[in-house]
């Protein structure tokens, strides 16, 4: 891969020809907006007021490189194919991406550079949860509305603001979604392991609280030191009784993890079960069936059959991916599938609020946030991941999410949990409806 | 000899080193202009992010400033600084959040956290020297950055502390706050440039030219009086003063705060900022912390692997720059200025040795 | 001059005073007492006789084992060096050591505000004008006005010993100590420094450890020698001059029966011509031609100048001694010699080959085997490894025959870490080392310090035997007599120049010149 | 109590396998006087090497033998172009191997990729051990380790270059005088250690993953078992290793791991401060 994701995107030509355009408009309109900026051709936009920048914060080094880079090429697949839409409302779209180092204070600095420097008006932000929390401030003291994909739950919690939001899960959907499935069909009694710093310790609290709801038994705790290589001393305190060992880990640390608790046969003794952020850009044959049996609950299928539409279709078919590991045709490596698609809805998320909002620049951002609160998408293109709602008073996002199992190194999808029901279990905790712009 | 005695009368016979220190006189000048006007010389060239970018230069080179303080001044190669920011950045956040100070006594908190571990890490760590006293200063702000992440519900762990700022002024109904971007610079300028002038004071007192001496030679220096362990203790705080004071900071100017700043790897960047910059001199941290920050955000436009650059960079500084960008400009200054006048001293220099290897009678 | 130390209230009293490394004794139940009399006292000895070690508990830089020190009277035993140096008393080092990045006056500023520093941390430096006026005056006391704004690290190694003096002295010191100010330095600087010694000398109190002997039987008042830790003998100059006990401490001379050249007390002093046309003149061509010739060397430690263009050449099968007092660059012509060290100047030939530029690693192979002062034994390498460490290969079974029978006492220990034998057999390593790589040229720099006597003899019967078999020798010795038993022909190094070259036989008859370069040699009082 | 003894054993294990890491860190520091930052990186070299070898020959054994090799390369290479440059002066040696730690691990995020690789025992199954099962492969590397070690010890003790390397530690000077190449030897040195954490890195690769960023992780805990063992002190720094991980062990039994880190730190200064030396000082020389 090159570098050349860092430009701002603008798509001239189309390669595809017509085919593919007319499929685009089939697709777009499919979805959630107006049809009436369809009639506008991509030659045309340049005569309106110029373009729309939209700031993207991504990790493309540092620790969750292997995650950014897949969120940075969303990004640029949904701007090509929103600038051959048309742009939004006739101007066309610039997605400028920065690097956040996967570190919290350049990832603060670059959020400032991408609304200062480079006049995004609206920023797709990070799924590195320092960063993202180290940014809110900075978007809402800037007062910039800023998407992040960051998995704390306070980033739509007791660190929002009525700027950030947040299309994916945190913790509090996650335990929501999947923690009642797997309590029902995997075991009752829990044993948590996760890496000792704050966003394990939010799924281990988000996951005790439905587990003891529902009446299950959750035995100690396991937190692993983040610089930790070795886990056997910690696998070794999984109790006997455990039935569903639920870990939490990202990167190395979540290989580290089941290659050792595979070694040491754990996943004969129980039910391991997971959620997609631990396996993200990882195929499970990559780790030589480290994590075969585990499962997993993610929010974007990563084999094409377990949500076999059209826009799937499609989306992974601009992903360059294939459709059972998601992995990249040109190179080995695998989509962050459940996180990096944000970027790309956000952007379309963002393109139907201006446009709704009838948006010109930074005065009118109210009707875009307006229109971000309790937006409703559908499936369609520009929501490959499926119909989902932000809703209005935490800022959250609310889809179907998948229990998925990893069965001789593929995932397969088994149930679908749909997003009303989740929406059902998990009121708001936050309104920031009141707030003040 | 005879050349570097001052000349009665005229000031029109300058020597090389007479017109280094006008030189770098006037590049300060330079400097502190440059950084007073920035909020509004600056948007007029590009925009308002590298304002921002300018206050976190500064910041970030007060925690530079501490790594020379202890290294270029006192001969203490720290690798634990980021300990001490970290205690001020806590301080200001946890202050702010958890005990709803206001904004001064909140600054105040955090530099009175940040001074207090500095005394208590520093009496025991100034027993050592070089690469021990460089190791316990990693393993004291390991110890706390352990702690620090285990403390989460105090300190947000890695995740951090993230607060609404309180007012810096309350007049009636008029507020001032940081939240107005130019004030937030000047309040920063004000701060980093009082602890600049602060270190500058120091170094020119009898207590800052005790600690050159102790970096120049310790033993002669406990020899003639000066209480060495004393002296490097009070450098330890004084730096751990503005370690504490960025840590500060940055906490305002991110409203946030977190244990990975407090990682040795910050301050691992810390020194590496001061020894490019230019170790045992003034505006060396300014001009490291500078140009590498700038040279990130610059090369990371055009190259995802840019860090291969900033990693050459580095090493390439060490082998040709050893005494950091600072020595390099004045080399090249002297190199500019006094071609001649280097060449005839040094063969004076060798005529006195000719004349010494004469025997004596 | 006069006579002995009075008895008036002391200034510097000792009682007792012990300090030991390990097992040896550096300093052993030292009394000494110095009268507060405005007096130029001299400490002189051999080396290792203790005299650095005693300076370093006076001035707190050890703490003594047992024992006490006190300073008008005051109990400073164990007090923090900085202390010691607030109550008074005031060192400079043996190695020259200032602050080189300071200016000189900043040098002696930051000496004179010692005491305050830190207690005025805002205020600038320049607005004491007590302490500049202090300066001023110090600057000129020590004759420094005309470069007191030059850095330190410029100066001249001259400049450097009087800058030295100037920071001991800012800090209004009632005692003194000077530790061995004109070491390595041109005559001309010693005469300046010496003039100024005694200039202060009137000012404070003064102990001076000094290895130059004309120097201090010229300007000292009183003289005290160590030897062993201990006062060998303590007086006037002219009385130490006497003193049978003295010279034999210092000439070292073997008491196997030659008769030391060192008899004559009263000898008559050099003559002025002596010295410096000897200087130049190179020695006589050996009939074997040239193994190693040395040619105009020149080296610098730092600022000083240490060799000043040695000549120096050794016959094939040959042995030549180097002597030389303390500090006259003996070692250094070796090291530079063999590329150990940066050279200033000068080319070495070996064996007609011109090794200047010749990597130090690559002498070795050519045939030139050294063994180095201290012996250099690596301890924690066995017995067998330290023989075979230079070889390329494995060790050729005869030659290691061959160092066993000469040392039989390896072949019983051969296994043994080379750090736990005595030093004698070190020495005995060290030199069997060498002869593993079948050597041309032995290079062996003080092969019997630190030796127990008995051996002393085998040592010199070994380099003896080796030198026979047809290997030249070169041999740096403190016992002249060793030196000359052994060697054929001798040079002798001051100054860091060849102030003698000759033969060994010559050399017995001419006693004073011994004298001159090593010994005791004095003006007449 | 079944518990304890495990996590002790495992300590054991798996402090072998760090002492053969700390030992290349440590033999840099004692003759060169380098306080190598980029050693982590070394040791992730090492499971990158691994990776690739294993996938491109699919022979395990082969990155055993090709990993150090490669290693010994690049240390020397390393040597020539960053170290003697700098002449070796201290404070610029950690500035310069920071810089080199990012040039490692960006070089290796290049071609190696930024997602986290797994690399397949060559030794699968596990065996009960008081009361887990406990993987076969561990033992194997445990064993790989201790033969790694005393072969170190053993070329270190036996062979001329060990000898060479013991005896310029003590006095380059002599030792030159000997006619011994001390410049090569220190590259030699260098060279080694890359070469040793290569290797700990082909033993680890297995057990933990391949990851840009293992190195990161590895290198404080690498200078905790050099200080802890003194400064330059082989037998010391691999007991120290080994006894570190083994307290680690016992204590995560217990208590909190981060406490046992924390333990492991306070213990470190308590050393640094009392016997900087090392615990182990006097007893090994």
């Amino acid at each position: 891969m090159t570098g050349k994701a860092k430009k701002p995107t603008s798509l001239a030509t189309s390669t595809n020809g017509t085919t593919r355009r007319s499929f685009l408009q089939t697709a777009l309109a499919g979805g959630a907006f107006g049809t009436a900026y369809l009639a506008i051709g991509s030659n045309m936009y340049a005569k309106a007021a110029g373009p729309i920048t939209i700031g993207h914060q991504a990790e493309l080094t540092g620790g969750f490189s292997s995650w950014g880079y897949w969120h940075d090429k969303c990004a640029q697949k949904a701007a090509a194919i929103i600038n051959e839409g048309g742009g939004i409302g006739g101007r066309e779209l610039r997605v400028v991406t920065d690097d956040t180092e996967s570190n919290p204070a350049a990832g603060a600095r670059k959020l400032r550079s991408l609304i200062q420097r480079k006049g995004a008006s609206f920023v797709t932000g990070s799924v590195h949860s320092g960063v993202m929390l180290a940014s809110i401030p900075v978007a809402t003291e800037l007062k910039t509305v800023y998407f992040s994909c960051g998995e704390a739950t306070e980033a739509t919690g007791s660190k929002g603001s009525r700027y950030a939001f947040r299309t994916g899960n945190d913790t509090y959907t996650l335990s929501g979604a999947g923690a009642p499935w797997a309590y029902e069909n995997l075991g009752k009694n829990w044993t948590m392991i996760f890496p000792d710093y704050a966003w394990g310790h939010s799924h281990h609290k988000e996951h005790k609280r439905v587990i003891e709801e529902l009446g299950g038994k959750v035995n100690d705790p396991i937190a692993v030191p983040l610089d930790s290589r070795d886990l056997v001393p910690y696998l070794a305190k999984v109790p006997e009784e455990t039935e569903v060992l639920f870990s939490v880990f990202f990167g190395a640390l979540s290989v580290a993890f089941y290659t050792q608790a595979k070694n040491m046969g754990l996943g004969e003794k129980m039910k391991m079960y997971s959620v997609a952020g631990t396996i993200e850009a990882i195929a499970p044959a990559d780790i030589d069936g480290a994590a075969e049996g585990v499962y997993f609950l993610e929010n974007f299928p990563r084999p094409l059959a377990a949500k076999d539409d059209e826009y799937h279709k499609e989306f992974i078919k601009i992903m360059e991916i294939d459709p059972v590991n998601g992995r990249e045709a040109t190179s080995d490596r695998v989509i962050a599938k459940s996180h990096a698609w944000q970027p790309w809805e956000n952007l379309f998320l963002l393109k139907a609020a201006i446009e709704a909002s009838g948006w010109k620049g930074k005065k009118d951002d109210q009707g875009v946030i307006e229109y971000l609160e309790g937006a409703k998408m559908s499936n369609s293109l520009a929501h490959p991941q499926g119909d989902k709602i932000l809703r209005a008073k935490d800022h959250s996002g609310i889809l179907d999410n998948y229990i998925s199992q990893v069965r001789g190194g593929v995932f397969e999808t088994i149930k679908r949990i749909p997003k009303e029901e989740i929406d059902a279990k998990l009121p708001p905790r936050f309104d920031f409806t009141k707030t003040a712009l | 000899m005879s050349e570097i005695a001052p000349v009665d009368g005229g000031k029109t016979a300058q020597t090389p080193e007479q017109k280094l220190r006008i030189f770098n006189g006037v590049l300060s000048i330079g400097l502190i202009a440059f950084f007073l006007t920035a909020p509004y010389v600056v948007p007029m060239i590009t925009n308002d992010f590298w304002v921002s970018v300018t206050a976190e230069i500064m910041i970030w080179s007060l925690l530079a400033a501490s790594v020379n303080l202890l290294f270029g001044y006192t001969g203490l190669l720290s690798f634990g600084q980021a300990l001490y920011f970290g205690a001020g950045m806590y301080g200001v956040a946890i202050g702010i959040a958890k005990f709803g100070l206001g904004f001064w006594t909140a600054f105040g908190f955090g530099i009175v956290c940040s001074v207090a571990m500095a005394l208590v890490a520093g009496s025991l760590a100034v027993r050592l020297t070089w690469h021990y006293f460089a190791i316990i200063t990693v393993v004291f702000s390991l110890i706390f950055y352990f702690l620090a992440l285990t403390m989460s519900p105090l300190t947000g762990g890695d995740d951090g502390l993230s607060f609404t700022l309180p007012p810096m002024f309350k007049f009636g109904e008029t507020e001032l706050s940081l939240t107005d971007p130019t004030l937030q610079y000047y309040f920063i300028f004000a701060v980093v440039a009082a602890c600049y002038l602060l270190k500058w004071r120091l170094l020119e007192s009898p207590f800052g030219r005790a600690l050159i001496a102790i970096r120049e030679n310790d033993v002669r220096a406990e020899l003639i009086g000066i209480n060495v362990y004393m002296m490097r203790l009070a450098s330890f705080v004084v730096s751990g003063f503005f370690a504490g004071v960025a840590g500060a900071l940055f906490a305002f100017f991110g409203r946030y705060a977190s244990t990975s700043y407090m990682f040795y790897h910050v301050s691992g960047e810390a020194v590496v900022w001061a020894i490019v910059g230019g170790a045992g001199t003034l505006l060396g941290p300014v001009l490291g912390t500078g140009v590498l920050i700038l040279l990130r955000e610059e090369l990371s436009v055009y190259w995802d692997h840019y860090l291969l650059l900033v990693g050459m960079i580095i090493i390439l500084t060490v082998i040709f720059a050893p005494k950091g960008l600072a020595g390099l400009i004045d080399t090249i200054f002297l190199k500019i200025v006094t071609p001649k006048a280097k060449v005839a001293r040094k063969s004076e220099m060798q005529l006195t040795d000719s004349k010494v290897r004469q025997p004596a009678e | 001059m006069s006579h002995s130390v009075s008895s008036s209230s002391p200034i510097l009293e000792t009682q007792d005073l012990v300090k030991r490394f390990g097992g040896l004794s550096a300093v052993d139940h030292l009394n000494f007492t110095l009268a507060n009399k405005g007096r130029l006292h001299a400490i002189i000895g051999p080396n290792g006789a203790g005299k650095t070690t005693f300076f370093n508990l006076i001035s707190g830089r050890l703490k003594p084992t047992s024992g006490r020190i006190l300073f008008k009277g005051q109990d400073i035993t164990g007090k923090a060096p900085h202390r010691i140096a607030q109550l008074g008393i005031a060192r400079t080092l043996q190695v020259k050591s200032v602050f080189d990045a300071m200016s000189v006056e900043d040098n002696i500023w930051i000496a004179a505000q010692a005491k305050m520093a830190g207690w005025h941390p805002f205020r600038s430096a320049k607005h004491f004008l007590k302490t500049r006026q202090k300066v001023e005056q110090v600057i000129e006391e020590v004759g420094l006005q005309e470069i007191a704004k030059r850095e330190a690290g410029t100066l001249s190694y001259g400049d450097v010993a009087l800058l030295e003096m100037g920071i001991a002295l800012a800090g209004d010191p009632e005692l003194l100590l000077l530790d061995e100010p004109i070491c390595g330095m041109s005559p001309k600087e010693t005469q300046r420094t010496v003039e100024k010694i005694v200039e202060l000398s009137k000012i404070v109190n003064v102990i001076l450890i000094e290895h130059d002997m004309e120097v201090v039987f010229d300007v000292a008042d009183d003289i005290t020698v160590m030897a062993q830790g201990n006062i060998l003998a303590q007086g006037s100059p002219n009385e130490i001059a006497a003193n049978a006990a003295v010279r034999e401490a210092y000439l070292g001379f073997d008491d196997d029966g030659v008769d030391a050249p060192g008899t004559a007390v009263a000898a008559p002093s050099v003559t002025a011509k002596a010295p410096s046309e000897d200087v130049q003149a190179k020695p006589e061509k050996p009939s074997a031609g040239n193994l190693l010739k040395i040619e105009n060397l020149h080296a610098h430690y730092g600022k000083i100048h240490v060799l000043q263009g040695v000549n120096l050449e050794i016959g094939a099968g040959e042995a030549v001694a180097l002597l030389g007092r303390n500090g006259v660059g003996k070692t250094t012509t070796l090291r530079a010699a063999l590329n150990l060290m940066p050279r200033s100047q000068g080319r070495i030939y070996f064996d007609g080959q011109d090794i200047t530029g010749l990597k130090a690693e690559r002498l070795a192979a050519l045939g030139i085997g050294y063994v180095p002062q201290g012996r250099g034994i690596f301890p924690l390498l066995s017995v067998m490894d330290n023989l075979t460490l230079g070889l390329p290969g494995r060790a050729d079974p005869n030659l290691l025959e061959d160092v066993f029978e000469r040392f039989p006492r390896l072949k019983e220990r051969v296994s043994q870490k080379g750090g736990t034998l005595s030093g004698g057999e070190q020495q005995q390593l060290a030199i069997g080392r060498c002869l593993m790589m079948s050597p041309r040229l032995l290079i062996l720099d003080e092969p019997t310090e630190g030796i127990m006597p008995i051996l002393v003899a085998d040592i010199r019967r070994n380099i003896e035997s080796i030198n026979r078999s047809g290997v030249s020798v070169l041999l740096i010795e403190q016992n002249v007599n060793t030196a000359l038993k052994i060697c054929q022909r001798t040079y002798i190094m001051e100054k860091g120049a060849i102030a003698f070259a000759g033969a060994s036989d010559d050399l017995r008859k001419q006693p004073e010149i011994v004298h001159r370069y090593l010994g005791l040699s004095m003006e007449p009082a | 109590m079944e518990l304890v003894l495990a996590l002790a054993i495992n300590g054991l294990i798996w402090g072998l396998i760090i002492a053969l890491i700390a030992l290349g860190l440590s033999i840099i520091f004692g003759l060169l006087d380098i306080i190598n930052l980029s050693h982590g990186d070394f040791f992730m070299v090492g499971t990158v090497l691994a990776w690739f070898i294993v996938h491109w020959t699919g022979s395990f054994w082969l990155a055993f033998l090709l990993a150090p090799l490669i290693g010994l390369l690049l240390g020397a290479l390393i040597m020539k172009l960053v170290i003697v440059p700098i002449k070796g002066a201290a404070a610029l040696s950690i500035v310069a191997t920071f810089g080199l730690s990012i040039i490692l691990q960006e070089t290796v995020r290049a071609t190696f990729g930024p997602a986290p690789k797994r690399l397949l025992p060559p030794v699968e199954g596990t065996i009960p051990l008081f009361g887990i099962d406990y993987g076969i492969y561990r033992l194997v590397a445990a064993g790989i380790a201790i033969v790694c070690l005393a072969g170190f010890f053993l070329f270190l003790h036996r062979t001329k270059i060990g000898a060479w390397m013991r005896a310029v530690r003590h006095d380059p000077e002599t030792a030159v005088a000997l006619g011994i190449p001390v410049q090569r030897i220190y590259t030699i040195t260098f060279a080694l250690g890359f070469a040793i954490a290569a290797l700990g890195g082909v033993v680890a690769a297995p057990i933990t993953t391949v990851d840009f960023r293992a190195g990161v992780d590895i290198l404080p805990f690498c200078f905790m078992a050099v200080i802890i063992g003194g400064l330059g002190n082989l037998q010391g720094t691999a007991a120290a290793a080994v006894l570190l991980s083994f307290m680690e062990g016992v204590i995560t039994a217990f208590a909190d791991p981060v406490v046992a880190r924390i333990v492991s730190l306070c213990l470190m200064s308590v050393v640094l401060l009392l016997r900087p030396q090392g615990i182990f000082a006097g007893a090994m020389s």
